[in-house]
């Protein structure tokens, strides 16, 4: 048996048995579901190599298995975060409802991920991507009822993207009878030349997952309300299926883009790069008004996936290595921070940032993961998420000449700060309440996944040239020749470098010199106080009184940014909703009820037809 | 560090100097004095000269300046105010109400000698004292500084019970944080 | 090694000397705007004084590890970015890293210390802490867009993002960037404006409102660190400046230790004549509320920075 | 004894006249009798295929009279999958209604086996008769009892269904008598091969008039839009087996219907564009108002409309990929929309007002049903790895291969709208907060068999649909070649029994 198909079913036969067993060991789910997945991992990294094909015929279709360098680099991501947040999950989904089923679903979605990463055709591609959409659904509805409609919606936006794809690719079937996707770009079908809808249906269906504007309207709600185990995958992983989708597609349309063609494909550059930049604009100034952690990051994710798309969107050598370090790093801190957001739902019962504060104390593993984490968001140096922007800023500046996309991108990651320090500050940091006092540092088996990924942080950080590596790779994969990286030096086409050792060791030698300075003087001079004592006119706030600053923490940059806020995706899609529920109210009307109706309705159409006969059914 | 007697002579010197010409003042304009302190300040008397400039807040802050009468329900505040002061510290008693109750001797509701429950470095006296004596106050703060007299906070804290006792004997509801240094 | 322990010696002067002529600066500043007051004022050293002063507390209260660490993320912040900006062009006895760091990096790098300020901030607990942080953070994203603008304009113009050969550029060519891109030199002095924080824009200490906002539970050796990191900062932005619009100090043909001197005399003349644009702009000014000022820098500063841009464009 | 074609008409008819006599022996023969008769109707199936595979036809010449003079029955690959399709979910749903709650009255036990097995006869007569005349006889044994099962609960609803489709089908009947009529007296014959033959000798006027008159007739079985209005009424009026058999079985009589009529008797080009445009009508239109429906069995019920318009587009494309989806189709739909109805009506059957918002936490109470009525609803949207996606994608990529996009674009944008509501009842049943207590009539072991055996199905073919893609092909070749059915008909000498 095949190595692909024994992946597969190691997959497949340990989602059945998390989802059986859950009824004979209460709880035994989760263990399962991680053997499970790390056996497959396991068996994936050591067994399967790059280049490694399997074909076979299924329904009289040519399918095909195989692992390339660019899934290749997917496949760290599915299966690293896969990994980490089934153990993760164990202690998170402790006592939970339906653990059977959870499971069941969330071992199906990265069957699904896995199976998307080993497709070397659409087919399967397409199977295995519904498979994903299903099952993550039947997830992001697991929280009760209320989640329902967030999950019809999800649905309904997966759905859209989904066929807009499936279109695609029965379309180029019919025109260039494959359905292999390598014969598929190799036959050109992603040119822009006689059937410009293909790649542009093909994008729509990948940037419904990767949540680009403005098909992001699922995104948020889906996201925060989906346990945060899966939301890590959720977010973390299964976007980067979009940008899987995308960034084959594009980078094909770009060098496969004849020269007649080649405006179509700098609209599209542009639109798309726009598109992300808005999404980034957007989502950021909708993150930094919630008050809801898990939704802040939710929407975090989205306008880390808008400057995702930005990168892909440039086609430049730099540009698409910025998107996919940024892919990659955003897998990790994304993922850190939902497996952060779950470790405060868990310990502290909620993630209103206006009801929790000042958990550092309590939860300084986690906090330490959360700081990490939140400097690669925001993109602060020395962290793998500086790299990344670093790329993409250099990329637009110096490659694609799309200077006010940058002022777009870098607007939103200026603001991305603010919500950056809104999550640290509203979890961990402020007063210290009362109602939080009984919180303790969450299990070991939750904190373990957290502290590797931050620490991946920092490695990415100091050695960029770890992901760079199967970076590169993947894109010689894709058609760029001489892709050209560094272990720690980034370079830019004009020759500019940063040497991310340089900054690491300077960063690490002060940050160790002032800290031991300022610790060590006046050591005995200096107490160590709780968050009620402080200076607040002299008064003393008792112990109920919460001064934590949480309500309206942006008022001024919302007043400020008020004509931003004015349009919402979300109302026009409510609109359209709207208007397509009247006309489904319509239809109804049609059928009466009314035998009489009915029998005139028979009459009509046989007086119709009768009438048109000669010309509908001429010989 | 340095354990030579001569150097941490020198060192005090400098400590000191610097102390004395960089005076942070929390200016707690409890009374009808606070109106004095603007005009010492701003360019008529211009106190910035000395080095002597507004803190917002007691953690930044070297002076506390309690300007004029102090109401019982205002000594809580001004108590905790002055423990949230690092050290060194200094306090001037700004007015006579701060030094018998003044005009205020009879009220129910002020107390009449601040010493009883904070320790006081220089008092200014007047109703109102000019910004003149406000100036001249700083000054002998700061002599005070230079010879190493001003020793307020040592002065809390060995005599922390006579203090607490007199503070607990005007404020009935008594909530505070210990003072622990 | 010889050439490491040399780079160290330089490093370490560098700090030294940041340090000085931002403190200076400060004091400066203070007697000037004492004498616009009629008032004597302090003297030039007297932010040194209340340095030491702050530095000699006895006692300190810090409250909790990020609290603990916000003047070391601020040091940090200026000692690194301070190390990638080329004091003088080209010079042996101010040797940096700047070839191996971009104008990029350094606009990341300077919110580095923002940001570890505003969660040592934010562990204090104090509610005026956080407002002043958020108002701080709030307006950081106002300035910053013309200053990405003007930045941006200048990387276009010159296809380069190294500070190093900016100057370079200006060294040989001659002219300063101020005028061959003006309109970018105009949004990134605006922009400076805000970073300065002097009033109009001192909405994030704002004294009479938050109580010095941020730094309201600071006091002692942790007031102090902030301090000089401060003053360090402040003379990082002026030399950033400098060297992208003003031509840098500094020539790369002679570096002998009175040209040294020269280029050091140089860039203190022109640090300073830019650092009385915010502090001269600050005397006339009350203060703004943080949504103003936000939409003040959306407003003319960034018009013109995109006018920069399309300059350097065409 | 050989096993012959006639065996599927004659089992169930002698079976049928039977019952009341058996009823007299034992109380429960006329609750078992169907499903032997069904049983064997399998067997009849799994033996003329082997013949069908062996010799591509099988044909039977009744009473002598050899074709075009008599009636002959023929089963081609295409009519014997059919049959055998309609067999197989005869007997599942008669494993399904064997011991079903509401059947208990002996008389009325008596004559709901008759009439579902009379019906299940009809629409297997229609398959496999050779003569238009007969055909329609079947025709109308299949409407006349699909009525009375209609109104079998004697309740105002359930008459009022019968009513509608009495009236329709009224209509239905007429309009293919007349048809029929007008083609006889146009080409002397009966026979539908010999028809064929002189299709050409008919004016062209009249052969479009006979066109419609047949495409309203059997557009109203095969509910054509706007030729609908009985079934949403029927389907939810009548007990939960019915549905289930008029999904699985009528509907696709109704169906070979209008397909042999179209394909084989006439050569009208307009007449598959006719098809795609009704089918696409029906399509959205059904699938629009299922939308709205309260009750689970209505919106099961357009649903089932709309998926057999999607059937008549894939016939409408008409080539032979597109027949072959088609074919698909008409297998996953008969499978899947019985195994919803069936699933479904055991949970209407629990919830007290039969709307869709009273089926909260069924998840629970009901856990395999409900399972069940899931895998339903994901196959029957198209999700893979169901047995759905498989017809879905064959039509696609039919679709596609004629380059008809904008098809495509609203065969799946009606998908998205069939998700929507089916869907919303799966989260419903499961994640909604139970409402109220009430008693739960557990079902049956062997009506969960005979799910168990339709979801297994589901499952089989999702995951290795090769298993009937062979019939499949071959039935869809047979539907295209005309010639050969004709010259198999009527100059054939072989394999009479």
């Amino acid at each position: 048996m095949n190595l692909f198909f024994i992946i597969l079913l190691i997959l497949f036969s340990s989602a059945i048995l998390a989802f059986i067993s859950n009824r004979i060991v209460r709880g035994s789910s989760g263990i399962i579901a991680f053997i499970g997945i790390t056996a497959a991992s396991i068996l994936f990294f050591t067994r399967l190599s790059i280049g490694n094909t399997y074909s076979f015929t299924l329904g009289g279709i040519q399918m095909q298995f195989g692992l390339n360098s660019f899934t290749y680099l997917f496949a760290i991501i599915v299966l690293g975060l896969g990994v980490l947040a089934s153990l993760y999950s164990i202690q998170y989904m402790k006592g939970k409802e339906r653990l059977g089923y959870f499971y069941f679903n969330f071992v199906l979605t990265i069957l699904g991920m896995v199976g998307i990463i080993f497709s070397q055709d659409f087919i399967t591609f397409f199977i295995f991507w519904e498979i994903m959409t299903w099952s993550s659904y039947l997830i992001v509805i697991y929280n009760g009822y209320s989640s329902s409609k967030v999950g019809i919606k999800y649905m309904i936006f997966s759905a859209l993207g989904a066929y807009a794809m499936l279109t695609a690719i029965v379309s180029i079937k019919g025109i260039y009878g494959t359905f292999m996707i390598k014969d598929a770009i190799a036959a050109g079908a992603f040119n822009f030349t006689d059937h410009f809808y293909i790649p542009i249906l093909l994008l729509i269906g990948f940037a419904v997952k990767a949540a680009l504007m403005p098909l992001h309207v699922w995104a948020p709600k889906s996201y925060s309300m989906s346990p945060m185990s899966f939301t890590a995958i959720f977010s973390g992983a299964m976007s980067k299926m979009g940008i899987l989708g995308m960034g084959l597609v594009l980078t094909s349309i770009y060098s496969h883009a004849s020269p007649e063609v080649s405006v179509y494909s700098l609209i599209l550059k542009q639109v798309l790069g726009w598109l992300g930049g808005i999404t980034a604009v957007m989502a950021t100034i909708y993150a930094l008004i919630q008050t809801d952690a898990k939704k802040l990051l939710a929407y975090s994710s989205i306008a880390q996936l808008g400057y995702i798309v930005v990168g892909l969107s440039t086609g430049t050598k730099l540009g698409v290595m910025a998107a996919l370090f940024l892919a990659v790093v955003h897998a990790i801190f994304k993922g850190t921070l939902f497996m952060v957001a779950g470790a405060v739902e868990r310990q502290a019962g909620t993630t209103d940032m206006t009801k929790v504060s000042g958990l550092i104390r309590k939860m300084p593993y986690t906090f330490f993961a959360a700081l990490l984490s939140i400097i690669a968001l925001a993109g602060v140096p020395p962290l793998g998420g500086f790299v990344g922007k670093w790329m993409l800023y250099e990329s637009l500046i110096t490659e694609s000449n799309n200077y006010f996309l940058v002022i777009v991108v870098f607007f939103s990651s200026t603001a991305a700060f603010l919500y950056s320090y809104r999550f640290l500050f509203g979890l961990f940091l402020g007063q210290e309440e009362k109602e939080t006092e009984h919180v303790k540092e969450a299990p070991l088996t939750m904190v373990i996944p957290m502290l590797i990924l931050a620490l991946l942080l920092i490695v990415t950080g100091l050695y960029p040239g770890i992901l760079f590596e199967p970076i590169a790779h993947g894109m010689e994969y894709l058609g760029y020749s001489h892709v050209n990286w560094d272990m720690s030096v980034l370079t830019n086409i004009w020759g500019e470098q940063t040497n991310m050792s340089y900054i690491f060791s300077l960063i690490g030698i002060v940050f160790v010199v002032v800290f031991i300075f300022i610790t060590l003087k006046g050591y005995k001079g200096t107490r160590n106080v709780g968050t009620k004592e402080i200076s607040t006119s002299g008064e003393i706030p008792l112990e109920h009184e919460n001064l934590t600053y949480q309500m309206d923490f942006f008022k001024p940059f919302e007043r400020a940014a008020a004509p931003l806020y004015k349009r919402s995706m979300n109302k026009i899609w409510n609109d359209i909703g709207n208007a397509l529920e009247a006309v489904f109210n319509f239809t109804r009307k049609i059928y009466t009820g009314n035998g009489q109706t009915y029998a005139l309705f028979v009459i009509i159409f046989l007086v119709i037809l009768l009438i048109f006969k000669d010309s509908l059914f001429a010989n | 560090m340095i354990n030579d007697k001569d150097s941490q002579k020198i060192v005090d010197y400098i400590q000191n100097f610097s102390r004395k010409h960089s005076l942070f003042v929390m200016a707690y304009g409890t009374g009808c004095g606070a109106i004095e302190i603007p005009a010492t300040m701003t360019s008529r008397y211009d106190a910035e000269r000395f080095g002597i400039r507004g803190a917002a807040t007691p953690r930044q802050a070297d002076v506390l300046l309690i300007t004029g009468y102090l109401a019982t329900k205002t000594l809580k505040r001004v108590i905790r105010v002055y423990e949230q002061m690092q050290e060194p510290k200094y306090v001037i008693g700004f007015g006579s109400c701060t030094i018998n109750g003044g005009m205020y001797y009879d009220s129910y509701n002020t107390i009449n000698a601040l010493e009883q429950y904070i320790p006081v470095d220089v008092y200014i006296n007047g109703c109102m004292p000019r910004p003149e004596s406000v100036i001249s106050g700083f000054i002998k703060l700061q002599e005070l500084i230079q010879q190493g007299k001003a020793d307020n906070g040592k002065r809390y804290r060995e005599n922390l019970e006579w203090y607490r006792a007199n503070q607990k004997k005007i404020i009935k509801n008594w909530k505070m944080p210990d003072y622990n240094w | 090694m010889e050439d490491l322990g040399l780079k160290i010696f330089g490093a370490i002067l560098t700090t030294i000397m940041a340090f000085a002529v931002g403190m200076t600066y400060g004091g400066i500043v203070r007697k000037l705007t004492a004498r616009v007051q009629n008032r004597f004022g302090p003297p030039f050293y007297q932010n040194f004084l209340d340095l030491v002063k702050l530095q000699s507390k006895k006692t300190n209260v810090a409250h909790g590890f990020m609290g603990h660490t916000a003047p070391v993320w601020i040091m940090v912040a200026s000692i690194t970015v301070l190390m990638f900006i080329p004091i003088l062009n080209g010079n042996l006895w101010f040797p940096n890293l700047s070839f191996h760091g971009d104008l990029i990096f350094i606009l990341y790098m300077m919110v580095f210390g923002s940001l570890g300020m505003a969660l040592g901030a934010g562990q204090t607990g104090n509610p005026n802490s956080a407002i002043g942080v958020t108002r701080g953070l709030s307006m950081m994203v106002g300035f910053e867009i013309p200053f990405v603008l003007a930045l941006v304009a200048l990387m276009v113009q010159y296809h380069t993002t190294s500070i190093q050969d900016l100057m370079q550029i200006q060294h040989e060519s001659g002219t300063w960037l101020i005028f061959s891109n003006p309109f970018a030199f105009l949004a990134a002095l605006f922009a400076s404006l805000g970073m300065f924080r002097y009033s109009p824009f001192d909405i994030v200490g704002a004294p009479a409102e938050l109580a010095s906002g941020p730094m309201s539970e600071f006091g002692g050796k942790y007031l102090g660190t902030m301090m000089s990191g401060g003053s360090i900062f402040a003379f990082i932005k002026l030399t950033l400046y400098v060297d992208l619009f003003l031509g840098g100090a500094g020539n790369p043909d002679h570096t002998g230790i009175w040209a040294t001197l020269a280029g050091i005399g140089v860039l203190l003349i022109k640090t300073f004549t830019l650092y009385m644009v915010p502090v001269f702009y600050g005397w006339v000014s009350p203060r703004y509320r943080t949504e103003q000022a936000i939409r003040y820098f959306w407003g003319w500063p960034t018009a013109l920075g995109i006018i920069g841009l399309i300059w350097a464009v065409y | 004894m050989v096993i012959t074609p006639i065996h599927y008409i004659v089992v169930p008819l002698l079976a049928a006249f039977a019952i009341p006599l058996l009823v007299k022996i034992h109380k429960e023969l006329p609750r078992i009798i169907p499903g032997l008769v069904m049983f064997y109707n399998i067997i009849i199936s799994i033996v003329l295929m082997q013949q069908v595979n062996e010799f591509g036809y099988v044909s039977e010449v009744i009473a002598g009279w050899k074709a075009p003079w008599g009636i002959n029955l023929i089963i081609t690959p295409f009519s014997g999958f059919l049959v055998s399709l309609i067999s197989f979910m005869g007997f599942v749903i008669w494993l399904y209604q064997y011991r079903f709650k509401k059947v208990i009255d002996v008389g009325e036990l008596k004559s709901y086996g008759i009439l579902q097995m009379m019906m299940i006869t009809g629409a297997i007569g229609i398959i496999i008769t050779g003569d238009i005349f007969n055909m329609f006889v079947f025709l109308e044994i299949v409407a006349i009892t699909a009525i009375s099962l209609t109104s079998f609960y004697r309740h105002r609803d359930g008459a009022e269904a019968g009513f509608k489709y009495l009236l329709i089908g009224g209509f239905s009947s007429t309009l293919i008598l007349l048809a029929i009529l007008l083609l006889y007296t146009q080409v002397g014959t009966l026979n539908m091969a010999e028809i064929s033959e002189r299709m050409h000798l008919v004016p062209q006027g009249m052969k479009a008039t006979i066109l419609v008159l047949f495409i309203i007739g059997f557009g109203i079985e095969a509910e054509m839009f706007p030729l609908n209005g009985w079934a949403p009424d029927a389907y939810s009026q009548a007990p939960g087996p019915t549905s289930a058999a008029f999904a699985g079985i009528v509907v696709k009589a109704g169906v070979y219907g209008l397909i042999r009529i179209i394909f084989t008797l006439f050569d009208i080009e307009g007449a598959f564009d006719f098809l795609i445009i009704a089918g696409l009508v029906t399509m959205i239109i059904a699938e629009f108002s299922a939308l709205k429906q309260t009750n689970l069995k209505r919106m099961l019920a357009y649903s089932s409309i709309g998926q057999m318009g999607l059937v008549m587009i894939a016939f409408g494309i008409g080539t032979k990929a597109a027949v072959f989806a088609a074919l698909f189709l008409m297998f996953n739909h008969a499978v899947i929309k019985s195994l919803l109805f069936m699933s479904g009506s055991i949970l209407m059957y629990n919830s007290k007002d039969k709307t869709i918002s009273t089926l909260s936490g069924m998840g629970k109470k009901l856990p395999f049903i409900s399972l069940l009525f899931s895998l339903g609803a994901f196959a029957i949207v198209g999700l893979p790895p169901f047995s759905g996606f498989w017809s879905k994608l064959y039509v696609l990529t039919a679709a596609a291969n004629q380059e008809m996009i904008l098809l495509i674009g609203a065969i799946l944008a009606v998908s998205i709208v069939e998700i929507v509501y089916y869907f919303r009842v799966v989260s419903k049943m499961y994640f909604a907060e139970e409402t109220e207590h009430i008693a739960i009539f557990k079902p049956s072991i062997n009506a969960k068999i005979a799910m168990g055996i339709l979801g297994a199905i589901i499952l089989i073919i999702g995951l290795y649909p090769d298993l009937i893609t062979g019939y499949l092909h071959n039935a869809a070749d047979m539907i295209l070649d005309k010639a050969s059915y004709i010259d198999f008909v009527l100059n054939s000498n072989a394999p009479v029994q």
